[in-house]
């Protein structure tokens, strides 16, 4: 009974890791990676390792998110500037 | 072509999970009690007076590992700088002034420095709870950026003169090779945590060597990760190359 | 398993369900949304959790989840403007629920800690979490009006 | 329950990166694939962790609680999950650096007109 | 260059960093489980480094 909680935590990593491959939009595949790294932060939490949870949540709730969404940013930037030229 | 790379990847992914399950079932079974590295660990820990037995892994047991995880951070930060310099072809055109609302931009500039002080905090008591300098130099370094998402990209380029924060990444990475080579100096071993008083457990004092050593890493990860977003936010907001239209044209 | 990990397994498991199924469908405002409503879900989950298992160190997560999970929101409604430009998505009711939660929490929390610094921490925490809440919630409906090439 | 339990984690370990290794192949954008690689680096997070929990154990960090007092975690594999972390993001910094080169010189980041323009 | 007639603006200066220190330092207090004199010292340099950030930004912020 006392795994209750990390069976609910793991199930939900699956579903999250799941649900970030199959966005297949990057800025909305990175919206779904900032959950699963709160959701990963949680898990780390239950597994008793808050150092690890720590850093992930330092990682993945702000400074992954901010690097893929201005890659995005840029990317789009260049393809909207091809298309006006054509 | 395309059919033929699926046809590939099923059946060497159904190989890889079938490998993969049989390991599984082949692993100590979840939540064992025998952890002989762990309870050593703990043990040379304590011995030391490191009351977070993870910093004591990380910065005095294995040292050595965490020298080789920075130079990868420091190398990897150098390599993005040079991917993502500005080319000749390229021109900077410096953004138009962002309208934040009012509670946003308050927010921003209230939390800059609680998140700061946070994660100075974090680095500082690496070694005694959760935390470290790794963890806090990336809550220092994001605190920075509130300024970019609560203004615009010109007042978080105002107090963020870019030099500094690569000089302190490169000082920081060389401070954490000069505390290795005192333990040479010493006459015992390179980064070994021979050097200063163990003090008293469960103050900032205590570990030795370990919290000046979590304190390097804390400026290098700070400095790297800032020097990181300056040069995506450049690429993001203000390079442009000469196809690029101009947005005011 | 204590009545604390409990409560936190309900929080995590029905809040992580709920942003889950936001975050993947919809428009991409409601995926902001789902993606600010996994900070007030998790964070208060992490200070049940602390309780539970009995470790005040643990608190410090929920401390950086409460001042980070809204920065990342504010990256996704100041990064993808254009895209939230035709809707405001305002859902108020949701947010003050989500308020509501993570103050319930902190208040059982302190309850628990008793009066002292750690107690000071848990409040704290909780004016972190709500501001940052109703603030990235601000910031979605209009707060970033005109974000030309900045 | 409890059988199922004894390697619950690892299987979730083992799934998250076969996830990610068909996200990774199938991209059909080059941000999306590193997402994908984000994913399957989190796989070995929790095959980490997992290998080091132990049955009502507790961190073993000891600014709060005596030590002995309660059974805890192995820190080795924590310490190297934690590297880990570092790792994998800097990797993920590197490889959207060289996207950003490869959307400038080819103008494009769909992987497959990518090998169409290599002929 | 800046003459210094009018003592208001620096006045005005530093009891903005003397508030933002008094916040910090308190905030660092509220943290940490055991004071002790080095905690003290190494709160109120951290506090500073923070004050002073506070006031770089607020005054960036304004600028235009």
């Amino acid at each position: 009974m006392a795994d209750a909680v990390i069976v609910v935590t793991l199930l939900l990593t699956a579903a999250c890791a799941t649900a970030a491959v199959t966005q297949r939009d990057p800025a909305r595949q990175a919206l779904v990676l900032s959950v699963l790294g709160v959701v990963l932060a949680a898990l780390f939490t239950v597994l008793q390792a808050p150092d690890v949870g720590l850093s992930q949540l330092a990682v993945g709730s702000a400074l992954t998110p901010l690097l893929i969404m201005l890659s995005v940013r840029k990317t789009r930037r260049r393809g909207r500037s091809k298309e006006d030229r054509e | 072509m395309n059919r033929l790379r699926l046809w590939l990847l099923a059946v060497g992914g159904t190989g890889l999970a079938a490998l993969l399950v049989a390991a599984c079932l082949d692993l100590p079974r979840f939540g064992g009690r025998s952890h002989p590295y762990g309870d050593r660990a703990v043990h040379a820990s304590l011995r030391r007076h490191i009351a977070n037995t993870i910093a004591s892994v990380n910065f005095d047991q294995r040292a050595y590992d965490t020298l080789g995880e920075m130079s990868i951070l420091f190398a990897a930060v150098l390599g993005c700088v040079v991917l993502l310099r500005q080319t000749r072809d390229e021109h900077r055109a410096p953004p138009e002034p962002a309208e934040v609302a009012r509670p946003v931009r308050r927010y921003a500039l209230l939390v800059l420095p609680v998140a700061l002080v946070t994660g100075l905090y974090v680095i500082a008591h690496g070694q005694l709870s959760p935390g470290g300098g790794f963890q806090g130099g990336v809550v220092a370094a994001t605190a920075l950026h509130l300024l970019y998402l609560g203004a615009d990209y010109g007042a978080l380029e105002r107090v963020r003169p870019l030099g500094v924060y690569e000089t302190t990444d490169a000082l920081a990475v060389s401070s954490y090779v000069v505390l290795g080579l005192a333990g040479l100096l010493a006459g015992t071993a390179f980064l070994a945590n021979t050097l200063l008083p163990y003090g008293t457990f469960n103050t900032l004092s205590s570990g030795g060597t370990v919290p000046l050593l979590n304190a390097a890493v804390g400026m290098e990860v700070a400095g790297a990760a800032t020097v990181l977003l300056a040069h995506f936010l450049d690429q993001a907001v203000e390079i442009e190359d000469a196809t690029e239209e101009e947005p005011g044209k | 398993m204590n009545g604390w990990i409990l409560a936190a397994t309900l929080a995590l498991g029905g809040g992580g369900a709920a942003v889950l199924w936001g975050v993947t469908t919809g428009p991409p405002a409601r995926r902001i949304l789902a993606q600010n409503l996994a900070t007030s879900a998790v964070c208060p989950a992490l200070l049940l959790l602390s309780q539970g298992y009995g470790r005040p160190s643990y608190v410090d997560l929920a401390l950086l989840l409460a001042l980070l999970g809204p920065v990342g929101t504010l990256v996704f409604a100041r990064l993808l403007s254009d895209d939230l430009a035709g809707e405001r998505p305002s859902a108020w009711g949701l947010t003050w629920t989500a308020a509501g939660l993570g103050l319930a929490a902190v208040v059982a929390a302190c309850a628990a800690a008793g009066p002292g610094r750690a107690m000071v921490k848990l409040l704290v925490i909780g004016v972190l979490l709500i501001a940052g809440n109703v603030i990235a919630s601000r910031a979605l409906a209009g707060g970033f009006r005109r974000v030309g090439g900045g | 329950m409890s059988h199922a339990m004894d390697v619950l984690p690892y299987l979730v370990a083992a799934y998250v990166f076969l996830t990610g290794c068909y996200g990774l192949a199938t991209s059909r954008h080059l941000i999306h694939a590193v997402g994908c690689l984000a994913v399957c680096q989190s796989a070995t997070y929790i095959l980490l962790l997992a290998v080091g929990y132990r049955a009502g154990g507790t961190a073993p960090v000891f600014s709060d609680i005596e030590p002995g007092s309660r059974p805890v975690v192995d820190p080795v594999v924590q310490a190297l999950t934690l590297t880990d972390i570092v790792v994998g993001a800097t990797v993920t910094a590197l490889l959207l650096a060289l996207v950003l080169q490869i959307a400038k010189r080819h103008g494009t980041v769909d992987p497959d007109e990518l090998r169409e323009l290599r002929g | 260059m800046t003459r210094r007639t009018d003592p208001r603006p620096l006045l005005r200066a530093s009891a903005e960093l003397l508030a933002w220190w008094l916040a910090l330092a308190l905030l660092w207090l509220v943290f940490v489980t055991s004071v002790d004199t080095l905690e003290r010292i190494v709160g109120a340099g951290c506090a500073a480094v923070g004050a002073v950030l506070a006031r770089a930004g607020r005054r960036a912020v304004r600028w235009r």
